[in-house]
């Protein structure tokens, strides 16, 4: 019997290791996975390597476990926001590693490696700084970067509705890095608004085939990244500054 | 050619010694675990799902886009537009979903699909797989989905005659038919018995009703290591 | 003003020109626009490389255009089939090139044409007669071949529905190739079985967004490729055998 | 870095001259073309989407996953699940589609889109466009998907100020920030002019009003050519 679901978040990341590369959904608050984020925080591994678009906004969500110091390292295409605080302060401090990687290399390095392709060329990039160091190749006259698919040993996603196989549709925009993201890590945890029963989901509409997921967690209220952070709060709740 | 010494007009005996072609689908089937995702090639291969042991739940994906493969339909529930890789109807389970070709092998070659069943003309010591083409000069080549599956899914399955219709042995120090992948069989059910392949060597791990250790070795062309 | 219906198969393939690609959708008859190929039969393109999984069956659609000699070369992962009786002949005789090509490889070569990626790697066929003459690199301990993106001047293909956007939604397995090869063509033509207004299709279900199509033909009850072999229909109907 | 000349106190005074923001976003609307799919960068480019004259129908490409982007919601249709790539609320219109990332700039990538809009912060001779960083080290790198789009989409047009808001020219011989891409920038429209960039040089094929070609000569580090 196939049954995805599990009952908590801190269930649902609790094997997460010291050292784990981890990929969590969202383009800015549209699908970020707030409740397994804080589950993460409470659960304590360090020495991430995160893979997200941002570094998350104002001391909630992404941007709070960066500032629990559980990042080493973050790829990710834009680490500024309007509410990025936690992010650029450790970054001038040398405590946390950044690759910088344009977005649509960052997301097709994310659907390369759950594809199964090591490597591909594109032509962002060259001529830049980023494609500095990297292997550049000419192809019928133009010049291009081999850039590196990229896996992760869990993901963290948020998707609207999922059935016990793992089969996942998602809300609008809130869409962006999850599907790729669901098939490039080994274990994907998903927070889902609404389980539903096997059928429910067409299987036309299916946008994440449930073999590239592993756990599911109803969470039927998420909670909002920008009305957290427009209300001041600080996760976790105790604590008012780093390492305090 | 590997051929065995007295394989003259044995042929049809020796193909039916040991499991028929249900009993060794039923066989593989064992091995088929609870919650897998699993890819049957044509042929023999796909008797598999029938024989799949009661309680275990077991997702079927065909690689021209469908995960949650159900039965062969009544006549009353064709669809031309409902086909598995074979080209012939299947149905959809409730959960199943439909995705185009490029994400069907994403599933392949992203290591996702966990066990593949397979037929074969040759199986190396080395594991490595024949199972595309003689290599004859006249003949129309055509390869499907086969090196995709062997390239990426975690686990490959074997299910083969143990010998050709004329005798000759199918697991050989080297194939000498194009290869459709290198070192990538994990264990071979044949009409005689069941071989792992290792890193030690290739260990027969069951013997079919009424076939020695002796006779399978006898019929194949790599020292088999008895763990019986 | 965006409206891509046209009105007959005939004006939409018009312009496809002798020595120009054409990726052909379809999985076996599944998806197979065999519509659109006769028309193209009636248009006599010649010298075209043709990508397809298959060759066709019978006397009909794509081995109908294989039968009329309009193809000078085939891509495809499996030329033979039940009922395939045309290409046979032509290959053994040279009148027909073949590029025999895994069909997973063949899938991410279309869905890397249509991506902007020119070359990706690929553990598939390492070993195998089928890498032979191509760059093999090792990632991480692995081996893997270089493969090439693939492009065409027109893909022809069937869905099932489409609005005047171009928005495409497909039935069941007949999915298959179309979506990635609309993305690796100049021009995608599409015969679908029924046209919708505009918001017709729930945004969400959308398989092949707009952007990827140029024209679009409604075929309301597209003939069935293995109706038309069991009857021993022949395309065109006057022709007996190749050349008269 | 190219400092022009009499730059002092200038300032404010030079940047009224011509086209004010809007203005500069409605010249770029005349040539977004009826039936073109369009990415609109953050900024004064946002702003091209309202001034397309009526009777053309354009569908506007966000990168974070929609094809079909319309105008922004009014309070009551907000959803934080629906924004653009400046992560403001917008809405969608009929005929809309969804896509992962993977897709969305696979539609970039792969040379889908019709036009792009961006800003700048120098662009060179030869078309190179600068316009993520200006390589300052204490700086937080972050480039967004603006290298893809320089890369993908077939014309990339720029909105800028024609120079920098202490005088300095923003079209040089050569960037002197990092690029964003080289020899990507077909067109921009400063709000000075409307200049060409072409294999044989810089074509300036408009005047804002009141403004000279000797003038926009003088805050241009390149030579123009004057084709009015």
């Amino acid at each position: 019997m196939i049954d995805k679901n599990i009952s908590s978040c801190a269930e649902a990341v609790a094997d997460i290791k010291d050292g784990d590369t981890v990929m969590i959904g969202g383009f800015g608050e549209a699908g970020s996975p707030i409740e397994l984020i804080h589950a993460l925080i409470d659960q304590g591994a360090k020495n991430l390597t995160v893979i997200n678009n941002n570094t998350g906004s104002g001391r909630v969500g992404l941007a709070a476990l960066i500032e629990n110091e559980q990042v080493a390292k973050m790829i990710c295409s834009y680490p500024r926001t309007a509410n990025s605080l936690v992010f650029p302060e450790l970054y001038r401090n040398n405590k946390i590693e950044l690759e910088l990687v344009p977005q649509g290399t960052l997301a097709e390095r994310i659907r390369a490696g759950g594809a199964g392709v090591p490597a591909f060329y594109t032509k962002t990039s060259v001529g830049t700084p980023l494609a500095k160091g990297k292997e550049i190749r000419n192809f019928e006259g133009e010049d291009y970067v081999m850039e590196r698919g990229l896996k992760a040993d869990f993901a963290l996603i948020k998707a609207k509705r999922a059935d016990r196989y793992g089969n996942l549709i998602f809300n609008k925009t809130a869409r962006n890095f999850a599907p790729i993201m669901a098939m490039a890590a080994t274990n994907t945890l998903v927070q889902v608004n609404q389980t539903v029963s096997l059928g429910e989901i067409d299987p036309e509409h299916v946008v994440t085939p449930g073999i590239f997921v592993n756990r599911i967690i109803e969470v039927t209220n998420p909670q909002q990244e920008s009305q957290l952070v427009k209300s001041g709060v600080v996760y976790p709740p105790m604590r008012t500054k780093v390492g305090e | 050619m590997n051929q065995l010494a007295d394989n003259t007009n044995k042929t049809n005996v020796e193909q039916q010694l040991g499991w028929n072609r249900e009993q060794m689908a039923q066989r593989c089937a064992q091995d088929i675990e609870d919650g897998s995702y699993v890819n049957l090639g044509i042929g023999i291969p796909e008797k598999v799902a029938q024989y799949v042991p009661e309680g275990r739940e077991v997702i079927y994906h065909t690689e021209n886009g469908l995960l949650g493969m159900g039965n062969t339909p009544n006549d009353d529930e064709l669809d031309v537009d409902l086909i598995n890789a074979g080209k012939k109807p299947v149905t959809a389970i409730p959960g199943a979903s439909y995705f185009h070709h490029g994400d069907s092998f994403a599933m392949i070659r992203g290591n996702h699909i966990d066990v593949c069943v397979l037929g074969a003309m040759q199986v190396s010591a080395q594991g490595d797989l024949a199972n595309w083409s003689t290599g004859a000069v006249d003949a129309i080549p055509a390869v499907g989905g086969a090196m995709d599956l062997v390239a990426g899914v975690k686990t490959i399955y074997i299910i083969t005659q143990h010998t050709t219709k004329s005798g000759d042995a199918k697991i050989l120090p080297e194939c000498t038919f194009p290869l459709t992948g290198k070192g990538v069989v994990s264990r071979i059910y044949s009409n005689l018995a069941v071989i792992d392949i290792t890193a030690k060597g290739l260990l027969l791990t069951e013997l079919a009703p009424g076939v020695t250790f002796d006779y399978v070795q006898s019929r194949t062309a790599v020292e088999l290591i008895n763990t019986l």
